[in-house]
Parts: C-alpha cells; sequence; structure tokens
C-alpha cells in the first residue's frame, strides 16, 4: 500500500507539469471541506495549524487524490501561495516558519492569514473555501511539559525538605558502598609505598553534572592526601576542567591544613583530544608507577585503554562513572566501580556531610515511588488501563 | 611453577601477540564463511531491489576516518550495488569528511572491472554536493530546496548546472535515502527530521555501537532496513550477490571472536584445576 | 563578592534555564540561544589558559632538563607547527590539501586511530583476566559475553539457538538493567544539579 | 607526498603498537608529538570554526550582546594574574550553573520519566506468551535494579534478596554489552592491519 502510494506520488511530480497545460475541470475530485486555521499550541509564535476533512476521493469514492497542498494569503481575496504539502490520508499541516526578522523564511507573528487547502489527483485538483483569520502567537507556558512541571517541583521539594531536616540535625542511615571504603586503603597503600596517586576527571566539561560530582570526591581525596603527605597528579583534558580541579585540590590542602604542600603544577592540562590525552596518561602511569588511580567521572572509549594500562602498571584501580556504555570495561578490568548512580552519591559518602547525605535520602525516596508506579503502572496495563502511564508522558 | 600456574599469569603480550595473528593472517585469505542475512538487511536490500533503474538515491556519509573500517565498506558495496543497477547517486555529507570519504570510495569502486564496462558519469550518474554545516539543520533545509542548501558541488560546480539535478527540487524528487552514520548528526536526525516531516524512505548503516539505539526506529517502520557494524556490511554485500571487503574482514572477525573465547576457556580451565589442587 | 556573586550567578542561570524549559515563547527561547553562545565563547577563551598550562609544563621541563625532556621539545614542536600552519594564511590555512591538512591525515588521523585500535588488544586481555567462574556475578558476566561472543563464530546447528538466545538477552534483561541504571543515573543526577543551583554543593568553587 | 605521507603514517602506527610490548623511546616520541599536534590542531579548528562565527562575525554583524560572552571569557583569563584570580569565578558560576539548569530537566525527562514510561507496560499479553515472559522480565528487571541503588536501607532478607537479582541483572547486562562491543574493537585493529599490510606494504589487496 505505501509503496503504491510512493509510486503514485512521484508519478505525480512528473504530470504536474503536464497538468498546467491540460486542466481537466470535470474530473476535479471533491475539495476538502470544514478547513480551519488556528495558532500551533505550545510554540513559539511562528506557527499556525491548519486541518481539514479529507477529500472524499482521498481512500473513498474514486480513490485518486494523491496530495494535499496548503496555501496562504495575507487577504482573503488575496494571491495565495503554497506553503507545503502532505501526501493523502493526511488532515493537519504546520505552517512554520523562523522567528529571526532578518530570516528568508520568517513567519510574523500577531498577523492575519488565510489559508485553504488543496486536494490534488494525478491530472485535476480542487480548493477548499478559505479559511480564517488566524494569527500565530506564543505560549507562555507548555502544556505538554506539565508532568515534568510536577516531577520538578515535587523533586525540588523533597530535596530542600530532606536538606532542612539535615540542617536541624536529624542523622540519616546510608549503607556501606564497596567502592568507597576502599578509597582509604588504597589512599593508604599509596602513602606506604612511597608513590603518587592519579586522579583522572574523565573527558567531560565542567559542566557535566558527572565532572561536578567528581570535583567533590577530587576535594575530599586531595585532603586525604595532604594529610598522607602522597602526591597527587591530575592530568586534566578541558582547560576550565583544570582551573577548577586546581581550587578544588588547593581548597583539600586548606582543609587539611597544609596549604603549604600543594603544587599546582601537578594539576596540569594535556590536550582537549581524546586519543592524544589517552596517550600522555598512559606514559604518565608506567612513568610515574602510580600506586593508585581514580578514574571517576565521563569515560568513553578510552577507558578500557586506562584501565588496562593501570593495571599493566600493578595499580590498585577505583573507577566510577555514569556512562553506560563504559561501566561493564571499568567493572571487568578495575578493581572497584561505581556504577551510575552511585557515583553522585559518593561525594556524600566520602564528606558525611548531612546535608549532601539529606539529598541522597530525596533521591532514596524519589526512587521508591518510581518503583510504586512501575509495580502498580505495570499491573494497570495488563487490564488496560492507562492512568499510571499518562502520568509519565510528555508530550515535546 | 608450573605449566598452569604460568598459564593463570599468563604474560598479556602473549594474548597481544595472538590477537594481531588472529586479525592479520585472515586477511590474506578469501574464505566463504556462512553468513546468514537477518531479516533487517533482507528489508533494505527489498526495498532497494523495488526501486526502478533510474531512480534518484540521496546517500548521506555522516562520518569520519575514525568509523572507517566499519563504514567504508557499507559505501563501498552500497555505490557497487547502485552502479550494476543503474540507479543516481546524490552524494552529500552532514560530518565534513563525508564527502572525502565518499570519493575514496568512488576511486575504487569505479575501478572495478564490472563498473567500468558501465562506465558511469559524473553528472549523469553521480554527483558529489560536499558538506553543508549545520546538522539537523541542514535535513530540514533539503526539505523545502535541495539546490539552496547545496548550490555547488563538491568540486565547486553550480548544482543547478549537474544534468543529474535537474528536476531535483526536494525531498519529493528522491526515490531513497541511504545514511551512514557513526553518531550526531546521524540516523536519528534523519527519521526525526527527514521521514518524520517528509515521509522520505531511508535505510541506514551504523557502527555496531550505534546500532542498538538505532532499532527502535526499525520497529516503528520508520526505518526501512539497517546494517549493524562490520556483521550488517557483510550481510548487504551477501544479500547483493557480491562478497567484499566486509565479507572478507569477518573472517578476522570470527576467528578474533574464537581466540578470545578459547582464552576465557584456557583461563578458567587453569583457574580449576590449580584450585583442585591447593585443595587436596 | 568573592564568595556570594558566583552562588548568586550560578542560582540565577540555573533556576532561568529550568525555567525557559517550560517556556515555548520566543522572548525566552532568544535568552536561551544567546547563554549557550556565552558558554561556548567561555570555552574559547579558556582554550588560551589550556595552551598556556601545555607550553610552560614543557619549557620548564626543558630547562630543568629533567628526564626525558627532549620529548618535551617534540610536544613545543608539534603545537608550534599547527599553530603557525594553521593562522599563516588565514582562513586558508586549514583548507583541504594544505601542509596543515597533510600533517592532520598522515600524523594525526594514524596514530588517533592506532591509539583507538589498542582496545582490540586490551578487551582480549581484560576479557582472559577478569571473566573466571570465581564468583556467582563473574560467572554471569562470563556466560552472557561468551554467548554474545559466540554469534559471530559459525557453530552449525547450534548458531541459530545461539542467535535467538544472544538477541533475546539484548533486547530484553540487558535493556531491563540499563533502565534502572539510567532512571538511577537520572535521579542522581538532577539531585546534584539541584544542589549546585541552591550552593549547596560547592567544592567546585574553591577556597580563598 | 602521498608515499611519503603513508610511510610516515605507517611508522606512527608501529610506534603506537610498540607500547602494547612494553613503554619505550619510539612510544615516548609518537605520544609527545601527537600530544603537541593534538593540541595546535584543536586550537586553530575551533578558532576558524567557532571562534570566527560564534564571536567576531556576530560582532562585526553589530550583534553586541555577545560582548557579554566575550567579556566573561577575558574574566576566566584572569586566573592567570593571581591577585583578581578570584573573578574568573564569576564566568565559572555562569558556565556551571547554565548547565546544571539545563542538565536538570534534561535528566529528568530523557533518564527519568521516559524510561518509566517504557516500562510501564502490561505484564500479560493475550495469546503472546514470549512477550508476556519479555514483558515480566524487564519489569522486574528493572524494579530489583532500582532496588540495588538503594542508599538507605541494608541489603538483607527479601529486601537484599531483590538487590542480589538487581545485581545480577547488571551483571548480565555488562557481560552483554563487553561481548557485543568486541565486534567494533576488532573493526578497528582490522582497519589498521588493513593499512598496514594492503595501503602500506601492498601485501593484501
Amino acid at each position: 500500500m505505501k509503496k503504491t502510494k510512493a509510486v503514485l506520488f512521484s508519478i505525480l511530480i512528473i504530470l504536474f507539469f503536464f497538468n498546467l497545460s491540460f486542466p481537466q475541470e470535470n474530473l476535479s475530485p471533491p475539495p476538502p471541506t470544514e478547513v480551519r486555521a488556528s495558532d500551533t499550541q505550545n510554540d513559539n509564535g511562528h506557527s499556525i495549524t491548519i486541518t481539514w476533512k479529507l477529500s472524499g476521493d482521498d481512500g473513498a469514492g474514486k480513490k485518486n487524490v494523491v496530495a494535499y497542498e496548503i496555501l496562504r494569503s495575507e487577504l482573503p481575496t488575496g494571491e495565495f501561495v503554497v506553503r507545503g504539502m502532505v501526501p493523502a490520508g493526511n488532515n493537519t499541516y504546520q505552517d512554520r516558519g523562523a522567528k529571526e526578522k532578518e530570516d528568508k523564511n520568517y513567519f510574523p507573528p500577531h498577523k492575519d492569514f488565510y489559508y485553504k487547502v488543496r486536494a490534488k489527483t494525478l491530472n485535476s485538483y480542487s480548493e477548499s473555501e478559505v479559511a480564517g483569520p488566524a494569527q500565530a502567537y506564543g505560549e507562555w507556558f507548555h502544556l505538554g511539559k506539565l508532568p515534568v512541571f510536577v516531577g520538578t517541583l515535587a523533586f525540588t521539594i523533597m530535596v530542600l525538605a530532606f536538606i532542612s531536616l539535615a540542617r536541624k540535625g536529624k542523622e540519616f542511615y546510608v549503607r556501606p558502598l564497596a567502592g568507597i571504603d576502599a578509597v582509604d586503603d588504597a589512599i593508604g597503600r599509596a602513602t606506604e609505598m612511597g608513590r603518587p596517586i592519579l586522579y583522572i576527571l574523565g573527558l567531560g566539561s565542567a559542566a557535566d553534572i558527572a565532572t561536578i560530582a567528581s570535583f567533590t570526591i577530587l576535594n575530599r581525596i586531595a585532603k586525604k592526601t595532604a594529610e598522607h603527605k602522597t602526591k597527587i597528579i591530575v592530568p586534566c583534558n578541558d582547560p576550565i576542567v583544570m582551573s577548577v580541579a586546581q581550587e578544588t585540590v588547593k581548597a583539600g590542602y586548606l582543609d587539611a591544613g597544609r596549604p603549604d604542600m600543594y603544587k599546582e603544577e601537578n594539576i596540569f592540562y594535556l590536550t582537549s583530544m581524546q586519543f592524544a590525552y589517552v596517550a600522555a596518561v598512559n606514559g604518565i602511569m608506567l612513568r610515574e608507577q602510580t600506586a593508585t588511580n581514580f578514574y571517576l567521572g565521563k569515560f568513553y572509549a578510552e577507558s578500557l585503554i586506562l584501565a588496562e594500562t593501570g593495571s599493566v602498571a600493578g595499580s590498585i584501580q577505583i573507577s566510577g562513572t555514569d556512562e553506560i556504555a563504559q561501566i561493564p570495561f571499568f567493572v571487568a578490568a578495575t578493581d572497584f566501580t561505581l556504577i551510575g548512580e552511585e557515583l553522585y552519591a559518593a561525594s556524600a559518602y566520602l564528606g558525611r556531610e548531612p546535608l549532601l547525605l539529606g539529598a541522597l535520602k530525596a533521591q532514596d525516596l524519589a526512587k521508591a515511588i518510581v518503583m510504586i508506579s512501575l509495580a502498580s503502572g505495570a499491573v494497570a496495563a495488563s487490564f488496560h488501563l492507562d492512568f499510571f502511564l499518562r502520568l509519565f508522558t510528555v508530550q515535546m | 611453577m608450573n605449566f598452569l600456574e604460568k598459564l593463570l599469569a599468563l604474560d598479556r603480550r602473549i594474548i597481544f601477540l595472538f590477537i594481531a595473528i588472529a586479525v592479520a593472517l585472515p586477511l590474506f585469505f578469501t574464505v566463504k564463511l556462512h553468513i546468514e542475512v537477518t531479516p533487517v538487511v533482507r528489508n533494505l536490500h527489498n526495498a532497494l531491489e523495488a526501486l526502478p533503474p533510474g531512480s534518484k538515491v540521496l546517500v548521506s556519509l555522516d562520518y569520519d576516518p575514525g568509523s572507517m573500517p566499519e563504514l567504508q565498506p557499507m559505501a563501498e558495496s552500497f555505490f557497487r550495488y547502485c552502479f550494476m543497477r543503474d540507479l543516481k547517486i546524490i552524494i552529500i555529507g552532514l560530518w565534513p569528511n563525508g564527502p572525502i570519504q565518499a570519493n575514496s570510495a568512488l576511486e575504487i569502486i569505479l575501478n572495478e572491472p564490472d563498473i567500468k564496462k558501465k562506465n558511469p558519469k559524473y553528472g549523469i550518474d553521480y554527483v558529489n554536493l560536499g558538506y553543508t554545516a549545520g546538522n539537523e539543520v541542514v535535513i530540514e533545509r533539503m526539505g523545502s530546496d535541495i539546490p539552496v542548501t547545496f548550490p555547488k558541488d563538491y568540486s565547486g560546480n553550480k548544482t543547478e548546472d549537474l544534468l543529474l539535478m535537474k528536476g531535483v527540487k526536494n525531498f519529493n524528487n528522491i526515490d531513497f535515502v541511504y545514511n551512514l552514520s557513526a553518531g550526531y548528526p546521524g540516523t536519528v536526525e534523519w527519521v526525526l527530521f527527514g521521514v518524520d516531516p517528509y515521509k522520505i524512505k531511508l535505510g541506514a548503516g551504523n557502527t555496531a555501537v550505534q546500532a542498538p539505539q538505532i532499532y527502535p526506529y526499525l520497529n516503528s517502520g520508520q526505518l526501512v532496513g539497517l546494517l549493524g557494524g562490520m556483521k550488517g556490511g557483510a550481510e548487504f554485500e551477501i544479500a547483493t550477490g557480491k562478497p567484499a571487503k566486509a565479507v572478507k574482514f569477518m573472517f578476522s572477525q570470527s576467528v578474533s571472536h574464537a581466540l578470545i573465547c578459547f582464552f576465557i576457556l584456557i583461563g578458567n580451565f587453569a583457574y580449576f584445576a590449580t584450585r583442585k589442587k591447593k585443595g587436596a | 563578592m568573592r564568595r556570594q556573586l558566583p552562588i548568586l550567578i550560578v542560582f540565577v542561570s540555573g533556576v532561568f534555564m529550568v525555567i525557559q524549559y517550560f517556556i515555548p515563547h520566543e522572548s525566552f527561547e532568544f535568552i536561551y540561544e544567546y547563554a549557550m553562545d556565552w558558554i561556548i565563547i567561555i570555552g574559547i577563551f579558556a582554550m588560551l589558559l589550556g595552551l598556556w598550562s601545555l607550553t610552560r609544563a614543557s619549557v620548564s621541563k626543558v630547562q630543568a632538563k629533567a628526564p626525558g625532556w627532549g620529548f618535551s621539545v617534540m610536544t613545543l614542536v608539534g603545537l608550534a607547527t599547527m599553530l603557525f600552519l594553521g593562522f599563516y594564511k588565514g582562513n586558508k590555512s586549514i583548507a583541504e590539501g594544505t601542509f596543515f591538512m597533510d600533517l592532520f591525515w598522515y600524523i594525526y588521523t594514524p596514530i588517533q586511530a592506532t591509539m583507538f585500535s589498542l582496545l582490540a588488544f586490551y578487551i582480549a586481555s581484560a576479557a582472559y583476566r577478569s571473566f573466571r567462574v570465581r564468583t556467582v556475578l563473574a560467572t554471569i558476566l562470563l556466560v552472557t559475553a561468551l554467548i554474545i561472543m559466540l554469534r559471530l563464530i559459525p557453530l552449525g546447528p547450534i548458531s541459530g539457538v545461539n542467535q535467538w538466545l544472544a538477541s533475546w538477552i539484548l533486547t530484553v534483561p540487558n535493556m531491563a538493567a540499563k533502565r534502572a541504571i539510567w532512571i538511577g543515573v537520572g535521579l542522581g543526577a538532577t539531585a546534584t544539579a539541584l544542589k549546585i543551583i541552591f550552593g549547596i554543593e560547592r567544592a567546585y568553587m574553591g577556597k580563598d | 607526498m602521498e608515499r611519503i605521507g603513508i610511510w610516515i603514517a605507517a611508522l606512527l602506527t608501529l610506534g603506537i603498537f610498540s607500547f602494547l610490548y612494553k613503554d619505550n623511546p619510539f612510544y615516548k616520541f609518537c605520544e609527545s608529538l601527537f600530544v603537541g599536534i593534538s593540541a595546535g590542531y584543536w586550537f586553530v579548528t575551533t578558532f576558524w570554526q567557532v571562534f570566527m562565527p560564534k564571536l567576531a562575525d556576530n560582532l562585526v554583524a553589530g550583534r553586541f550582546y555577545y560582548m557579554i560572552g566575550a567579556i566573561f571569557g577575558v574574566l576566566m583569563l584572569l586566573r592567570l594574574f593571581p591577585k583578581i584570580g578570584w573573578l574568573s569565578r564569576w564566568s565559572l558560576a555562569l558556565v556551571v550553573g547554565t548547565t546544571a539548569g539545563l542538565y536538570f530537566t534534561r535528566y529528568l525527562v530523557s533518564n527519568g520519566m521516559i524510561q518509566v514510561q517504557n516500562t510501564i507496560i502490561p505484564l500479560y499479553v493475550k495469546g503472546n506468551l514470549s512477550q508476556t515472559i519479555g514483558n515480566l522480565v524487564i519489569v522486574i528487571g528493572t524494579f530489583s535494579g532500582l532496588i540495588y541503588f538503594f542508599f538507605s536501607k541494608e541489603h538483607k532478607g527479601t529486601f537484599g534478596g531483590l538487590a542480589k537479582l538487581g545485581i545480577w541483572f547488571l551483571m548480565l547486562s555488562f557481560g552483554a554489552s563487553f561481548g557485543y562491543t568486541v565486534m567494533s574493537r576488532m573493526s578497528l585493529l582490522i582497519g589498521r592491519m588493513d593499512y598496514l599490510l594492503g595501503t602500506w606494504l601492498g601485501l593484501i589487496r
């Protein structure tokens, strides 16, 4: 069916030119009816939506309608120009344009427009009555995103509520996490061996959430290395990340009361290109004989190159990323891996700051809500009830 | 240290050596492996077979040298197929390197004896319109006007002057779109900005890493067919009856996969054997 | 000024970005587009910081005649060559066919492709080392990996069953686990974003 | 030129491969050259492809709101001067704040709501046993996986059992991804071998 439609469609294009010279009025299909033009909902204000009832020969009658053309004019009796075309069977069209005034395709808002729809067969056409006027205007709230709005509010309230509970001194329990317990041992090992610690923040930018979570962890680890008087090396692949890492490590040394031991040249930039960066880090691992390697942040294909080279050097390795595709390689090749969400939790675990632990509790509450919705939603869906599904459905 | 213990703590350089051999050696042989054509590749092939000779096929190469091993054989086999079937090829790239990759694939295909006999001509049988910046916006603009989006071809000729481009205004004049993709922008954008609004018929080849993300579009019918990784490329070559690079490379794949499986098995054998000894 | 203003900037810009998501109106769309461009522009300026750090580190290694200082010279030479070639002919310096692009094609590209291809070796050695039937978890890891890898090896009659099993694993239990990780990451990341916007997480700001 | 280029490319390829045996001067040479070339390449291309069109062209066209970005950019550079370096925090704050706000909704929607939406599926599909089983496995897997990520409760008893099931699912998924990725990694090596043996040495066609 689809195939025939496409073939007809391409023939139409060829015959289109013949059609102009041989109008055959007696063959024209019944025109589309009930044409309506109105502002497109939930948009920036540069589009009008046109709907119509299909021609009597589209899918029924002679079944020879192949497409609809949508025409626009600024006056009901003015010259109509073609704005677009849709294949037969469709009954809506969004006439869209650019929002920049200097753009050739600019669509002015708050201006009257008239539309008509033309039903086309291979060699004839018929036009609907004129619809309009309609104006395009921008909305101030996207109704399709209401579920997200509710989610945003609810989650924000949960996080703030738990944080204020924490401020009031409520203590929260969190279960032990293997990767976290290993951090202290790993730093201790480097101290015993008298070898440096390598900390890799990944390939993310300073604005990636995973990188920011990693900064907090770096801060805690820097404090511990300062206490142990162990050298920490942080090669970076983004200049802003480098700047932030310098501040973070410095703050860690301040917290430990040893600002004098901080050496800026140990937190440096190499290059922003993925594999050149990896080549250089590989070299650092083998030449500096790092005792402990941390890989925490955003990682891509390089994850396994780093982890295997580190294992050749005999380093203890602790990894963590929210990049799902790379977790398997970290799990296989490093000693401990913080999987996905555990990376975000790690900063709260290491610092034991009540405020950060509070946010962790809010995450757990949200997770419980998600799990309950999941389970009850699936049960409801088995009985063809889609209430839960609609709660989570976002229209873009 | 006895043999088993040595095996257990095998120097990884021995594994490296074996892998290198397992990949390199099969390249010297042409072995006809049995490769079954999966439905997703079969569907793509069927859709192409349904195109009458003279149909215009748009090929978008959206990758760079990093993905060459997987996608270049797909580009070559597709060009070969089009020339053999007399389908007209219009090449573009959403990645700056795409049109360059196309040229190096064409160089090889145009020198094959079967194709030489057909003697395809630039501007009549195939054109390379080059790269235009703008990612998915390029697809959107092509929907209204292809010659405006690509005013000149790769070598600087005016697009309007190319015989093949006469009468090609927008997607309505294109019979099939084939996209080779290694990420963004790529197949996802072609589906969202080409298939959905303009109802183009789309087939795609993807890197193996990328392919699982594309599967939902196959199930929903937005995508006609998909070649996933080197294996998909090999299946397409089998389907078209012209086994070439991908099929040849698949022999290396099979041998190296088998080698890794073998290593895992002997590693576990050594692990069990030494543990039993310790237990006793 | 030193501590409070940055926290305020974070709060205002963060809240704006959250709000604009819900407002389709073009006035917000314009500010959003500018903000995204500003971020890119800041990143470009920061590149100079990177070049400065790299150059300073290499130069001081050369000056101190530290071990391997000759290699630092190579880095500096590579960097200087690319910078010179990339600018000396204005915006035509990086067109196809220039010496700049030759260096890209014959030095940068092959090294990059080779570094990437090292993964073929490392994926084998990692599999050998860690896929042992030590624990239940390691066993699950091993067995699924084997099933998936065997799909590329002709096994006669078993192949059909294995193909089916491999694609079932990829589309069903694999999907379930990935969704759990995705949802967890989603909650963790949104909570972290909130902590940043409200100034609770501020280790990245450093201290005076 | 092309022949020389291929020779250089092939030798550099061997230089990187030599690292697999052990760290050596040949690798160090390739590595340090690579770092320098790549940093330069990245700077030059970003300058011509991003800086010029995004900033210079817009300023020339009189769109002065781009100056705001430039001012924050200059503030970033003040890090190089210790006394006024703290001003760079303003730029940093703008970058982090903006993207945190951006990621907040992005993660909430694509990682949270859409995934939940996709997982609310019927547990029983009439007359289709394989889909019924598939759906059941997906819901149970996602549910138990989430239990594993629960931080507030120790993994004991029934809860611990479910968490264990969750980690089994995770491991199964990791094994599958690992096995699946082998093909694309081997493809990369095949590509390099093809270059060395074919393009360079001409041993294979």
